[in-house]
């Protein structure tokens, strides 16, 4: 089969693919969005993995994050399916074609709000894939209202202060059954990638949920911190007819169990906590633990929370064949005239 | 047709005459008695009998103690549709056995179990009384069995005075308990026992006889229409099942999850199937849609609530594309309306599921052996058409057992639509169009994930598009992209099932109508015709209509469209399909939650009918 | 209005004639570079000026980066629908650029950034440069603000050379920025700034001229349709608000954000009201008919697919009969269809919203000031007949900014329909019914949780109920309670808003239509008027549709039923509502997400009126 | 107001109503369903705590569960919703309303199936009201199936062996920031009413996961158990045409920290473990690890697992006036002329 020829030989991976070949069209996101960097990281990680692409489909629901599937991975068959939806659809794509690699990207709002029920039973059914939520606590397509992920306390220029907890997608998964549960930050391409490769690799639901910054809408109106625009100026824009353009924010490595803050673009603050060496994720008790004080001292966790091999997954339960159903023609799918006879036999 | 039979007219039994096999007897059991038992054993008895039979189960959305009415009607004539009169009423409930005597005719008669509080006081009508309590305990069983034996009395009580044969009781709970010795043993016992008594203490008072008819019922099948659309969906090769439990949509579901492992498993006994249960409808018909668009045969089953919830879904399968199958078991709505009454309220809100512009394929069965047939033929037009295709049956179909014609095995291969594998790829070098209309006939070609050829892959979407399956915000690929679906859809009009023509000599007016109203409407066009009126009809297999309906409306001054809903949806459906013969297009429905009758039928098509002559005149 | 103006030709300056307050501007930029402020303060300037404005916002599904055009009629005859062809183009996006230059008509005039990509190598336009980078630089402001402040430029450049008032459109920014004199000065300075340098370096070489009408635009607001439907749900006492973000119906949530805080705290700082961002739209209707039935007045704003999420639960509020009040904000479906464009895509659906047979009031705004109206009006309407109303305004009028009559506040008390309080429970001796038909008019009675009366509780459900809210599976009650049903929902027909009727002399044929096509509609009269085409015209505003529809109807040998959706929605419902007349009317529908134009109004009715008065003669 | 007169003087509570008047309609469940033990205790705690029969309302979702609200407080506004969307009217209820005490009632596949959504959502907002769960492990109404919260490897009648974990109820609302957590068994009537009574008084959503087994629906068909049914026989109904009348089942009070076992109709066992006296219900940590445990053991927990009054709820969020939303009047409700005339001078 034909394949893009190139005059000059770029770099190629192990199965002959160039990084381009891992690529998507051109983001149309806002600049500087998380995001951005997680499809970034999603192309490293095809590319180095050597991933062919006709065997990975991306299957998201709506929202910004829910647009990315289409600047990585332009190759490969996706799916923007409808808002807080992508679970479902993934796990009929999933029932019928065995082989692929599915690769979901959810956003907080799509995951956490309407989308929590499906989450939940995804989980629960072990559907192997990988599940990313790109989580920014807010919902950044329709302009920033709180998503349900939010801080307790937190104030969003046009949404006010949030009053309520937010629901921490990791316990979630966790509690829901899920058997690969990790965090990270967009801007920590190391661990980012490392997660990555790590739950392509695994056997089931691996969840990630990525703190990825939405540097249009996350812009603390009360903050003490400078305010990013104009604060010199006194100007407020009325509607949303202004957004600068920003660098995406990448932060350096940082080791084991040590914190690192990392000032986001509106001049806020996030503190990351990296995980312990010592943490032992096969561990239920500690991983819920380790976020549940993580959340009462405002850090976000990163790492590989909990880890868990033993949950049977999707196909295992529903015990078809080895091929992909969906490959199967008319003379497996179609029972013998015969067959017919003798039901209806039965039926006299 | 018989033209003397007026079966919908209740038989008096005044002038003495034998009445066989013609008649209707209805069981008054309460919810989780185990008189269902009983009542398909005398059905089935009868219908192995030879005699035409249909059995009602009229249930409350409740487990256990609610009031349950079984109706069965024979019919030499071989008329299978609801009827509202019973000559035989079966009083086994004393909460409802008060009202029951009420519905006897004149010239009927009524067995009643003894315990109730019947005092015979009718002339006009024949009393048994059957001491059931006293029958079982002179039975020796297990007290915990008591009650549900109890049914079996009035099975050998009935089955003595009217002719029902020992031996197709038998037959039939052999069926039932599916070879299990022991079970029909000791029913028949109870069953024996009841006869004997019947026989030494009952004498025979009454007109009514059942009587073997020698070749008859050959080659039907006795069926439900969910079973039906189950083993047609099978032989469809559905291959993703994903479905919520709600009546009358489970039984489907449990017809698949049955016959599946029998039919479809392999010598390894590997699937070549996925059933999930889903967490609810929204999930369901989103995992038929992931499938559908990854290449499998996928189908969900539901109701009306269900429909409701699936409407963003299938919006999104009509504007991305996506095949799948939804079969929803019509019960009566709106809202949670009657769960266990048969209706078909979905039609019109179906036709349009999901917001925007949005227009889908209906099949609508009326028989088992249509389920059967529409199981594969679902599934072949949603590939074909690329599209989710509705099959609307109804409780009334779905979750009574009805005599069927056999169910005919395929006869075409199945049809998988178009699919551009990895090698028409290459030779078109890659250069294709997911929303293309290469045919002309609307309809795009599609790959599937897995193909492996780098220009395989696109984007689905349910936004905007244009040819190649980019996002397009453009006017032209927006409008054009409408308008290429409404090419589709008017291919499909070709495509799918034609309507079924009755035509009467001398037919002078028409009837339109669909589904399980086809046994009441045969059976008015009879009387109807006794009256002079003579009439034609038309049964829509579906939708979008084609070009016959409006060719058959075009033929009549007036044509009656009969439904089973209030708003008459198929009419308003016509309508815009006709506008210019709107004005010969004169709706007639109903919804009590009950099946249309005849005789109502016949009332009503007559009473409309002479105010239109007379009107014109 | 005026005959002789035709504004929907484009007009050239090739006479040389003065063109005054009566052409288009068309300004070309990128979301999220702040051009919103500019183009809005450029409109408000204008209508400040007295002159009748018209702005469109044409921006992408996405945030930032994205073409985006924003589009201003003048029109002294006051047209305010959108026209397709815009003299004037202010060219900003390099992006789009190229295909923008080719839409400038001849004796059109083009402002273009010199970072453009532009030569100036037609003949037939005026170009003026723009040397935005340089103008911005030499104003010392900081770096991330220059993006921002760079479309201040092209206001400075237009207002100068088309004769924009500076006085209007500091006053403009004032409003813009609520006062707040920093930013109005930054943005003021640069808009001198860009002036000046107009005067020194860019005669004026087009023949278009903006002049003050002295007088002119009296009394309006210029007001976005969602901001006006949120204040007239604050007069008309909503009290509970679930909403959850989807656009174009996020900016009504917003605005009962805003003026319920403002309108609607006690003293004490106290809400009189609950807003709650729901988790989605089955919860945000869910809380909705939970707040309705627990005596609130409640709403909820949704587009398409909160709709079709919606299904289920208006069923149920329509069955119950329960209030409630759901604004759709309709954006181009099926799916997720295009969300930043507009449509009146959901009437179909909406009106039989759930499965079975259901029937939803649903009112037709055309402009702000009816979105005021109908706010209140679908608050006392849900409570008057116990049951969920739909408003369906949509993109267009929802979120541009519309030059509207001022708001009539609200001339008769809340209507608050039939509640039963204790004290009259009392009087009744506990004898109620409540879905009992006691007026004839088929709204029963209800009451209310707290109603401190043994008798006032009852079980409210989906389920069918007798009259006493009890649970029933009777065919009777069944059937009667549909019929009550719908003699209510025929009252609602004399008590829903009444169509607007635009006769002339001599009209002999019929329009009908709803919503916003209404400017096209007047504006595509009077270019048929010239060409000898006299109709009449009917705004339908509300369903059911009311006597006087008919009776247009019937008045006419040819009706065109014109809307902005594929399928002929309201086509389909007038239908159904008279199928006597079905062969009068003719649907006119089109989608393409872009309003509906006077030009393409008139071309469509001409040649099919044309096309008909020669079939018939 | 008039009353129901009665010429015999019956017992009558602190607000002068008999036990009579906090009945229902005869119940249509089938005999001996868990269901009825738990009406009969809310009517007795109804009546013991005499609470104003038109101050309280009940809302329930679909399913023989939810059917119940017929069954006792029969004066009482009630609301029997949709199918998993009785948390969203509730709130919306709750929101118009807040004098009222919501009893709410859902069944396992109503909150955990198609209402796990708005279950976590409504404890996220935490409305004042009493959930109880009607938790029996299978969909009663619709015969048989499944639910989400049916134990792995459990065995049914119809539907077969469950290989999907179970969504434990109760862990899902300590994680989900419920504020009062409990589980009981439907046949203990000391404890389920002692609970009611404490989450009666508790100010935000207080959940009570009840354990309330199905007598026809929870048959184990392979269970090396008796059969309740005709084993001797070996008579298996084709279909589900015959129910056998079964007595509730109640079981005797046990020690804290003890276990009970309990048999059901079907002659297959559950564990109940009543928890410790020392066991410390504020402790997150502790709550979620016994749960946890517990499942691991396959016990169930009884007693109040987790408490915490420091949770906001809806209403303090809202910032509503004292009285309720829906008692407001036009006065209250329509602003002045004037306010419409200041609004519109500034769109001029
Ligand atoms: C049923 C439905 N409701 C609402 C919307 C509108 N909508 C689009 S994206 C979005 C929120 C997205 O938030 P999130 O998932 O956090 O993604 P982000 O944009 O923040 O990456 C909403 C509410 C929709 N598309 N469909
Ligand atoms: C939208 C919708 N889907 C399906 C149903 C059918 N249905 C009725 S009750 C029920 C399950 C009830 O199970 P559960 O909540 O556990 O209550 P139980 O009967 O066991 O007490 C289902 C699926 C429905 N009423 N509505
Ligand atoms: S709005 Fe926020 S989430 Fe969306 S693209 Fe912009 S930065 Fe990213
Ligand atoms: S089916 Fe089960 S849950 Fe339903 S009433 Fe009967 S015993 Fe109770
Ligand atoms: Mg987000
Ligand atoms: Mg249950």
């Amino acid at each position: 089969m034909s394949d893009v020829t190139n005059t000059k030989a770029a770099k190629t991976n192990n199965i002959g693919l160039e990084k381009n070949d891992y690529k998507g069209l051109p983001s149309t996101l806002c600049k500087g969005c998380g995001h951005d960097s997680v499809s970034a990281r999603i192309i490293n990680v095809a590319y180095d993995m050597g991933l062919p692409p006709h065997r990975t489909i991306k299957i998201s629901g709506i929202g910004c994050s829910s647009k990315s599937p289409a600047y990585f991975l332009g190759r490969s068959h996706s799916f923007n399916a409808l808002h807080g939806r992508m679970p479902s659809v993934a796990t009929g794509a999933m029932a019928a074609h065995r082989d692929l690699l599915t690769i979901g990207i959810s956003g907080d709002g799509d995951t956490a709000s309407i989308g929590l029920g499906q989450f939940k039973h995804l989980l629960r059914r072990n559907v192997p894939m990988l599940y990313i939520v790109e989580n920014n606590g807010v919902y950044g397509l329709t302009k920033g209202q709180f998503s349900a992920t939010a801080d307790e306390g937190q104030t969003l220029k046009y949404a006010g202060v949030n009053e309520l907890p937010p629901i921490d997608i990791c316990l979630e998964a966790i509690v829901g059954n899920c058997g690969f549960v990790a965090r990270s930050f967009a801007g920590d391409p190391r661990q980012v990638e490392t997660l990555l490769k790590a739950a392509i690799s695994y056997k089931g639901t691996a969840v990630i949920d990525i703190i990825s910054p939405c540097v249009t809408f996350n812009n603390h109106l009360s903050s003490t911190k400078s305010y990013p625009f104009g604060k010199d100026h006194e100007i407020q824009l009325q509607e949303l007819s202004y957004i600068p353009h920003y660098e995406e924010i990448t932060i350096d490595e940082y080791d084991d169990g040590t914190r690192k803050k990392v000032q986001l673009h509106d001049g806020s603050w996030i503190t990351l906590k990296k995980l312990e060496k010592g943490h032992d994720p096969t561990d239920f008790g500690q991983a819920v633990n380790i976020l549940q004080e993580a959340q009462s001292k405002k850090e976000l966790i990163t790492g590989l929370i909990y880890i868990n091999n033993n949950y049977k997954d999707l196909h295992s339960v529903l015990g078809t064949v080895d091929q992909p159903i969906s490959s199967l023609q008319e003379k497996d799918l179609r029972p013998s005239r015969e067959s017919l006879e003798d039901i209806m036999a039965g039926m006299r | 047709m018989s033209e003397t039979s007026h079966a919908s007219e209740p038989q008096t039994a005044a002038n003495g005459a034998r009445q066989i096999n013609d008649f209707c007897i209805n069981v008054a059991t309460a919810n989780g008695t185990g008189s269902q038992t009983s009542n398909i054993a005398l059905l089935r008895a009868m219908f192995r009998m030879g005699i035409p039979v249909a059995g009602k189960n009229l249930f409350p959305s409740n487990i256990q103690g609610l009031p349950t009415w079984y109706n069965i009607r024979l019919s030499k004539a071989g008329h299978i549709a609801h009827r509202d009169v019973a000559e035989i009423l079966v009083a086994m409930n004393p909460k409802t056995v008060a009202e029951d005597l009420t519905k006897v005719p004149s010239g009927g008669v009524i067995f009643y179990d003894t315990a109730l509080p019947v005092k015979e006081d009718r002339e006009d009508v024949v009393y048994y009384a059957m001491p059931v309590k006293d029958m079982v305990k002179s039975m020796s069983v297990a007290p915990n069995l008591r009650e549900y034996i109890a049914n079996m009395v009035y099975v050998g009580v009935v089955a003595e005075l009217l002719g029902i044969e020992m031996e197709m009781l038998r037959s039939a709970l052999d069926t039932h308990f599916s070879g299990k010795k022991k079970a029909v043993d000791l029913n028949m016992q109870m069953i024996e026992m009841a006869a004997e008594h019947t026989r030494n203490n009952l004498p025979k008072r009454d007109p009514y006889w059942i009587e073997r008819i020698e070749g008859g019922n050959k080659d039907l099948l006795l069926v439900e229409g969910n079973a039906a659309g189950a083993l047609g969906s099978v032989y469809g090769g559905v291959n993703v099942v994903a479905w919520y439990p709600i009546t009358p949509a489970t039984s489907l579901a449990d017809g698949l999850n049955e016959y599946l492992p029998q039919l479809r498993r392999t010598s390894e006994g590997k699937s070549t199937y996925a059933v999930i249960q889903a967490e609810d409808e929204l999930a369901a018909i989103g995992m038929c849609v992931g499938a559908g668009w990854a290449g499998a045969r996928s189908m969900t089953s539901t109701s009306g609530p269900g429909i409701s919830l699936m409407a963003e879904f299938a919006g999104l399968a009509y504007q991305a594309e996506i095949p799948t199958v939804v079969w929803d078991i019509q019960r009566v709505g709106p809202s949670t309306g009657l769960p266990t009454r048969t209706s078909q309220g979905d039609l019109g809100f179906t036709y349009q599921l999901g917001h925007g512009d949005s227009r889908h394929i209906i099949l609508l069965p009326a028989n088992p052996a249509e389920c059967f047939e529409f199981g594969y033929k679902a599934l072949d037009l949603a590939e074909q058409f690329q599209t989710p295709v509705f099959v609307l049956s109804d409780l009334d179909l779905g979750m009574n057992l009805w005599m069927s014609k056999p169910f005919v095995y395929p006869e075409t291969p199945m049809n998988r639509g178009k699919v551009l594998t990895a090698e028409q790829l290459e030779a078109l070098n890659g250069n294709w169009g997911r929303y293309a209309d290469v045919d002309g006939d609307g309809i795009p070609y599609r790959t599937l994930p897995g193909t492996n050829h780098p220009a395989a892959g696109y984007f689905t979407r349910g936004t905007g598009h244009n040819d190649k399956a980019a996002y397009s915000e453009r006017p032209e690929d927006w409008e054009g992209n409408l308008q290429r679906l409404r090419r589709k859809f008017n291919t499909a009009r070709k495509h799918v099932p034609k309507p079924e023509l009755t035509q009467q000599d001398g037919g002078s007016f028409g009837l339109i109508s669909f589904g399980t109203n086809h046994n009441a409407i045969i059976e008015a066009m009879e009387m109807l015709k006794a009256d002079g009126h003579v009439c034609d009809y038309l049964r829509i297999r579906a939708l979008p209509a084609t070009a016959e309906v409006g060719e058959f409306i075009e033929k009549y001054d007036r044509v009656y469209v009969i439904e089973n809903n209030f708003d008459g949806q198929m009419h308003g459906i016509l309508l815009q399909d006709n506008p210019s013969h709107a004005t010969r297009l004169a709706s007639l429905s109903r919804q009590n939650g009950m099946p249309l009758s005849a005789i109502w039928l016949h009332e009503q098509i007559k009473a409309a009918h002479e105010r239109f002559t007379k009107a014109l005149a």
